[in-house]
């Protein structure tokens, strides 16, 4: 196996991507931009390289910086996270073209999977079912869109409304609209395209039936050299906000063996079909009758790992390292035996109660939880700057259980414990999911969060009284000790953690 | 001593007792005990023994002072704007005729530092509430900036392109 | 099932009570002594009361207060943790006169198995091998050794040399000594009998033998009042200095299946003998030939638990307030299948390189590990001032693998992340110890800390250097900015993160 | 500007140039960037992009003085006591004559706060190194506080029974 490795990443999964790597023995190189000088990926790490300017442009996403770095550093492999360069063919093939071992599919692999309107091709050339939708809809990305090829609003007619216009470099959710007439169709092509151009470079677009009332169903798969591919189980991503991922579990409520296995081999199949090699995980819709359509594959380390991670005990990371060094898998299908539930919550820097508006600025103060099965993956510390240049993803919270109401319960209490001041995060937005029955009841879909408003979770209704007692008792203790009182200064200088707050009352 | 908070549309007549150990309210009294855990303003409060960790912070006059004129108190991750003064200076400015605030330009702010993606209105344009102004991109998500009143935009004080910081002026409306 | 429950505790093992009480929905109350006002503990609980000073006897085992509380606040439960009131019968026969149920054993079980001297006699009515040893030997634990009945001398020669004087009252070790020749035992006697009456409020004392090359081998227990008994596989508790345990595992490496059954067997009978209601542990000693021999039951929870639940996923917290409540077990023994390997670390605050002297101060900086498979259960925050009055317990690291290998070195990278500065901590001595060929081979007993110096790892061998280049850097930055060097001021007041380095150099 | 350090019994000679970003050791120069992470004097250091993470705090004159003669430097969860001086200094201490430290009154103190549980020792008693002189109780634990050097018991400044405060006087032996 190599020695070392190099994690072209930043945030908490070069955090996650470290300890692995550790607990492998390797030794670690991590590179960063100027304002991720004391990040804590570069902390961690046993070297660290500068390679530019914060713009993702500049730095994680400069191949040539980083497989210089690769070459000065020696490493024998390249990590790349997810995000940036993850699913880049032309970094995979940069990568090997220079000498080094790229943790990830084949670079031909990338490139059918990367271009959505080819994988659907391929998968439903297996007889897999894959979901109706559109060929290629090229746009430029910048001016008024004009088609190439088939008509978009013949092409939406013969799907059928409401269809969702989805860019065929994407994934992750970014930069898809849901379009349900004919008068919708134009501005959310351009803006789709616009957005795709901006994320990913091409501006290709294309459409997809959109079902109602589906689940969002993916299986965790692990290929070798050798040729065994297996899959993890399955892990259920049903709610979404704007095609966000913002709570995953495995395994799923609406799975039984039976589904479960047919699901599982067709995965198996997907990711022998595109000549698959290392961790990957194939993504289905599940409609209320049970069945199943291929939706894409996302060809890399995926957020929610750990919570497949939890429930099977594999580390995926781990495996994903030794596979990358051409080892074969330590697992056989029938060594995969799930145990219990987990649950992961997605802690971004947004405020949920502003129309989850990224929230920047200095982490204060930070006490996360712990304790019996909680696991955090967290890229910010005490004193932290939250920066607007990256992801809004600043930590995952993940509970374990033996059945789904302690994981969820566990969840419930890990989220309470968690304390992240300075800046707005997600904590309080979980809170009122998890705390409702709609959740509670697992009976999940992807529209779950437009359906209705998740209910406030009623606050001690002494709240108030405790807040203006506070108040009363912080202003008498100034008012008697006018010396003490410097602190006042300060209010001019508004602090993060009620910032949004204010924004809400006055523009 | 006794005071008067303002949370919200609420009203709270609080007499604090005992330097500050006790308080009445409502007509109770009530053990208090508030204590500093470590720094960054966070405390331990023990109302009737009920535990709460809150965080405080001073609002200051918002005609530029140094007074401090209330506070933002964090009591279970939600966060309370607390108005506060002293019995006395209520009862007297309840008697003080309240001045009609008089029609004042709108600043428009960014919300958060980022990156100005698009630019949809002109100076000279009517405007009416929640119509977008601009899309911010920040954290690779673009935020649509809305008007949060009718008017006319008077001033445009970025491009499109421009990257802005948190709490720039962008634009301003009357 | 009760609402409500006190938490007569305090330190990590009341953070881990409030965490399970709250995932069962409990409302929490918690005691304080004056220096624990701003505890973990106290932040953590729905009501917290004031029972005294500093002084464990004026506040944590004032029974009397701690009752009042309970009334005032109307709880159902009252958990006692470890320590303290936990093995008091007491103190759990007052809780049920006082009519709340007590989280723990029967009160006559506990007076059973409290004197040591009778629950070997009990024990070794059901045939079950016993360690040789005395009958009691009082002593009022201030003056000279005056036994009554069987000469000590007699006894101890009966029984053969070494053998160890242990507190009748005690457990966990405290108040221990080995005896190796005649001329020894009066002295230790004393020291054992006067440390005996310190913690545990009883002077007397008996003989044991000590047997070489042994393993500390217990069975985690669990009984409902409908008395039905299971066991959750074992714990190796080898690793002990001074007869403290200090790291620990499960499985062992020591047992196979049958006798894992056999052990687990006569765990099971030992607690039936005993009329066991709730949680406990029944500790073996295991020698080279595989024979067992019963030492201690532990009727209350145990510090080491986590590792048993990370093996087995049973939360034995949530199920000891479930059989305290008068329901039935939830599992039967064959639903208990052991998963992976688990470790656990005690971090305490003491100066490994310092013969373990105490180290109190404030916690001026804190990054606890996370990740997979990592679990801390700790009572401390960055600004928490550890204090001398209790238990230098602060923490728990507890790791878990697939296999032993795998929990082992994710347990040294946990270490190598947990980062607490202003004490000193048992940290780095278990990166000592788990870095060594010995503790990697698994070949375990009790007396291994003694067998060699674990070897020092070898530190980054520049190390020095960069001490020097950071000095000369940061003299160059102050002389350059002597305005700024108002910092100078603070090295006059010793912080006390280098504090015990100074003590070795300077009385 | 060059500086000696002295590390445990080894000397390093470091010239610290381009305004601290690169040094000179031994004849080799290196990349150096020290950068703070927040408060607590912690510092992530690169060193040819090594990555390290140090704490340093200032140690001060012996003799009472607000000068700084060094530091403590954690490094990789080892403290090191760093001496050092300018180049110049270094070289004019060395032609001074090193005076041999006069016998002074050596000073036992609390190495922590506890209970003195029992005191082995009277005034004028002859002792000898690691000869226990009392005992000291903390968190549970009985800890013995042990002789530094042979002398004679000159002052016992405790009784058995007292809470003592750490780093309180409990002896002198001269």
């Amino acid at each position: 196996m190599f020695h070392k490795v190099l994690i072209a990443n930043r945030g908490e999964v070069a955090v996650r991507l470290l300890r692995a790597s550790r607990e492998l023995g390797l030794r670690t190189v991590t590179v960063y931009s100027e304002v991720d000088r004391t990040a804590l990926h570069v902390r961690y790490a046993d070297e660290a390289y500068a390679i530019g300017t914060a713009a993702a442009s500049d730095s994680y996403l400069r191949m040539d910086r980083i497989l210089d770095v690769a070459r000065k550093a020696q490493v024998g492999a390249i990590h790349p996270g997810y995000g940036f360069l993850a699913e880049n063919p032309l970094f995979a093939q940069a990568c090997l073209d220079a000498g080094f071992i790229f943790v990830g599919p084949r670079p031909k692999t990338l490139a059918t999977l990367g271009n959505k309107i080819a994988a659907r091709r391929l998968i439903a050339s297996t007889g897999i079912p894959v979901v109706a939708g559109s060929e290629r809809l090229t746009h430029d990305g910048e001016s008024l869109f004009e088609p190439q090829g088939e008509d978009p609003v013949a092409t939406a007619r013969r799907i059928g409304f409401p269809v969702l216009v989805k860019a065929a470099a994407g994934g992750g959710g970014k930069g898809m609209r849901v379009v349900r007439s004919e008068e919708e169709l134009p501005a959310a092509l351009l803006f789709a395209s616009r957005a795709a151009k901006a994320s990913f470079g091409d501006g290709t677009v294309y459409l997809e039936r959109l079902i109602a009332g589906v689940r969002h169903i993916e299986f965790q798969i692990l290929a070798d050299e050798q040729g065994h591919v297996i899959h993890l189980g399955e892990r259920e991503c049903s709610i979404q906000r704007r095609f966000q991922k913002l709570i995953e579990e495995s395994p799923s409520t609406a799975l039984d063996e039976e589904l479960r296995a047919r699901m599982g081999q067709a995965a198996v199949d997907v990711a022998r079909a595109a000549g698959y090699l290392g961790a990957g995980t194939v993504e289905f819709l599940l409609d209320k009758t049970n069945q199943f359509y291929f939706l894409e594959v996302n060809p890399r380390l995926q957020v929610e790992h750990a919570v497949t991670e939890m429930v099977t005990g594999v580390d995926i990371v781990k495996e994903q390292l030794r596979v990358a060094s051409g080892r074969r898998l330590r697992y056989e299908q029938e060594d995969i035996k799930p145990h219990g539930w987990a649950m992961e919550c997605r802690i971004l820097a947004e405020d949920p109660d502003d129309d989850f508006m990224p929230s920047t600025g200095k982490v204060s103060r930070l006490y996360e939880p712990s304790g019996p099965g909680v696991r955090v993956d967290s890229g910010i510390y005490e004193g932290f700057e939250v920066s607007p240049f990256y992801d809004s993803l600043i930590s995952k919270l993940a509970t374990w259980g033996e059945a789904r109401p302690e994981a969820l319960l566990r969840m419930l209490r890990a989220l309470a414990e968690y304390r992240i001041v300075g800046i707005k995060t997600t904590i309080p937005f979980f809170q009122r999911i998890l705390s409702s029955v709609r959740f509670m009841m697992g009976n999940l879909h992807t529209g779950f969060l437009e359906e209705a408003e998740p209910p406030v979770v009623d606050n001690d209704p002494a709240a108030p009284a405790v807040a203006a007692i506070a108040a009363a008792w912080m202003f008498h203790r100034q008012a008697k000790a006018p010396l003490l009182s410097q602190g006042s200064g300060d209010g001019s200088t508004q602090s993060n953690w009620k910032r949004s707050s204010r924004w809400r009352g006055a523009p | 001593m006794k005071y008067i908070a303002m949370v919200d549309d609420s009203e709270f007549a609080i007499d604090v007792l005992d330097d500050g150990r006790r308080i009445e309210l409502g007509g109770q009294e009530h053990d208090l005990e508030v204590k500093d855990v470590g720094s960054h303003r966070l405390f331990s409060l023990l109302l009737d023994h009920r535990s709460y960790e809150i965080l405080i912070e001073p609002i200051t006059d918002p005609d530029g002072g140094s007074r401090i004129t209330g506070y933002w108190v964090l009591v279970e991750d939600k966060v309370y704007s607390v108005a506060i003064e002293s019995l006395e200076h209520h009862l007297l400015s309840q008697v003080a005729v309240p001045l009609a605030p008089p029609r004042e330009e709108v600043v428009v702010r960014a919300p958060m530092p980022g990156l100005v993606v698009s630019l949809a209105v002109t100076v000279g344009e009517h405007i009416t509430t929640g119509q977008v102004l601009l899309v911010l991109e920040s954290m690779k998500m673009e935020n649509e900036v809305c008007a949060p009143c009718d008017g006319v935009v008077r001033a445009v004080h970025i491009v499109a392109g421009e990257l802005v910081a948190g709490q720039k002026v962008l634009l301003r409306i009357d």
